[in-house]
């Protein structure tokens, strides 16, 4: 069914967050998640098939579309003025939350040996930590953890994808 | 000036620790202590001269190095042929752990990341020829969302003393809750029921507070038979 | 040439405005504008041609990607206001509320500077917030506070979980 496709690809095109199957299936109505997974695979094929400079991608546990990564000097160039990507102490703390949460601010101090008061308000704002709620000891301080939109930017399917944290052991050497 | 500073690229003083130990080529689990020691108090010598802001991180540190230098001095005591263990322990566990995070910092920034490696579409309504209200989902919204829409909307109101946010007040409110729920359910209660056989004071004192704030609502009304006898509270029709 | 399509096709994506030809071929660099019109008119017919959901259009001086038209009752779809959904005002005045509760709408609207009338309504149906009673006062009015629901939403276990604004500024110090 030719225009299923094209219905999946305007809903891919527009939604601002990944869309999972059973999402698309519920906009659809009359259909089934197992046409709309199979659709998506032909789509899928489809853009890599013929080159396009967009790419289908699986994140943060639904279906998005991006821009393929080797065109990625182009897309800078027309977004030139904003830099983006994160400073060394946004993504230390981030890999301290990813990894140990849920995670109290005290923690995260002992580990990066700095205040991080100002970094963790900053990665509230960018949504990518979230308050997780208070843990049950005198002073009720506030956990932390992440949030899906840290799984969409990194491009994570879910947290398992997060690459292996290479604990060095204290025997080995 | 004997150490080059940039002190900007020193995430903190666990940073610049392992710096020195990558620079001396020095196994972590064997810092000489004494040169290490020597070495960070020479580049703290040189930040503050250089007046730079240090932050008291580094102080704490220079301090915990200093006594751990102290205690590899003394001559090791072995009590009931039980060995001591090594001053420098907690540190390198700490200096580990902290080298573990920063490698997986590394790892994170090398992802395929989002706005800088691979971009979504960013226009927004016109794609679609008539614009949308955005709404979140109540799943999207964390408490950070929440404070953050307070701030707004009093930031919009234009008046300092409105920001304060005292624990009191929300502990006054979380009463006044229970109570309106228990008067739901039940129509009618007393004071020592509201406070159970739970004794402290701060929950006598807002249990006390919320009902005097109900009272004043006229969403409950209170009675005494007598001087000093149990208050009977019942919703207000 | 096949990747100059693809780089023109993940530019007018990641594009927030349309582009110009001129502007296309100034990203490009080493390409001049005829080139760059004509791998546009390409492209255009590619999508047209595979009936593809998103549609290659000229608007305002420039070149977009959009839905195509008559996909739009899907896309509408995906947009619809959620049963579940807040919008930033309604958001706003249950922050208001969750902090300064109980209160009247007079005060929630002297904070706001907006009537909230609506807004109150649908926090009230979607069972956020309640009416805690009437204030002894002249036109009695009705005195809002928040539900038991609220707290489930939020993952709270009392309001005493509720950060503080302090404990906020204090992530900022």
């Amino acid at each position: 069914m030719e225009n299923l496709k094209a219905i999946i690809e305007a809903l891919l095109f527009a939604a601002d967050a990944p869309l999972t199957a059973a999402r698309i299936a519920e906009i659809l109505g009359e259909c089934d998640e197992g046409a709309v997974k199979s659709a998506l695979l032909d789509i899928k094929s489809d853009y890599s098939g013929r080159h396009s400079g967009i790419a289908i991608v699986d994140v943060a546990g639904g279906i998005q579309m991006r821009t393929r990564e080797d065109l990625a000097p182009w897309i800078r160039k027309l977004k030139a003025p904003k830099a983006a990507g994160l400073s060394q102490p946004a993504l230390e703390t981030l890999a301290v939350i990813a990894y140990r949460q849920p995670i109290m601010k005290s923690e995260i101090e002992r580990i990066r040996g700095v205040d991080v008061s100002g970094v963790l308000k900053g990665l509230l704002e960018k949504s990518l930590i979230r308050i997780v709620g208070r843990k049950d000891v005198p002073g009720k301080p506030i956990i932390y953890g992440t949030n899906r939109h840290f799984l969409e930017v990194f491009g994570l399917r879910d947290l398992s994808d997060l690459p292996t944290l290479k604990e060095m052991d204290e025997e080995e050497s | 000036m004997a150490y080059e500073i940039k002190l900007d690229i020193f995430e903190g003083p666990l940073d610049l620790l392992l710096y020195l130990i990558r620079k001396n080529e020095i196994d972590i689990y064997n810092i000489p202590i004494a040169l290490i020691t020597e070495q960070y108090l020479g580049y703290i010598d040189a930040m503050k001269s250089l007046n730079l802001d240090l932050a008291g991180e580094y102080l704490v540190l220079a301090s915990t190095l200093i006594h751990i230098k102290s205690r590899m001095l003394l001559p090791s005591r072995e009590e009931d042929g039980e060995e001591e263990e090594d001053p420098r322990d907690e540190l390198v566990k700490q200096l580990i752990e902290y080298k573990t995070f920063k490698e997986a910092a590394l790892r994170l920034n090398n992802l395929t990341l989002l706005d800088r490696d691979v971009f979504i579409r960013a226009a927004t309504e016109e794609i679609y020829n008539e614009p949308f209200q955005e709404e979140l989902t109540l799943e999207e919204i964390g408490i950070f969302e929440l404070v953050a829409a307070f701030r707004r909307a009093i930031a919009s109101a234009g008046y300092e003393e409105a920001l304060e946010i005292d624990v009191e007040r929300i502990s006054l409110s979380e009463r006044i809750n229970e109570i309106v729920d228990i008067l739901q359910e039940r129509k009618r209660t007393t004071f020592s029921e509201l406070i159970g056989d739970r004794t402290d004071r701060v929950r006598i004192i807002y249990t006390f507070l919320a009902i005097l704030e109900l009272m004043k609502l006229q969403v409950l009304r209170a009675y005494q038979t007598e001087p000093y006898g149990e208050i009977r509270l019942s919703a207000a029709e």
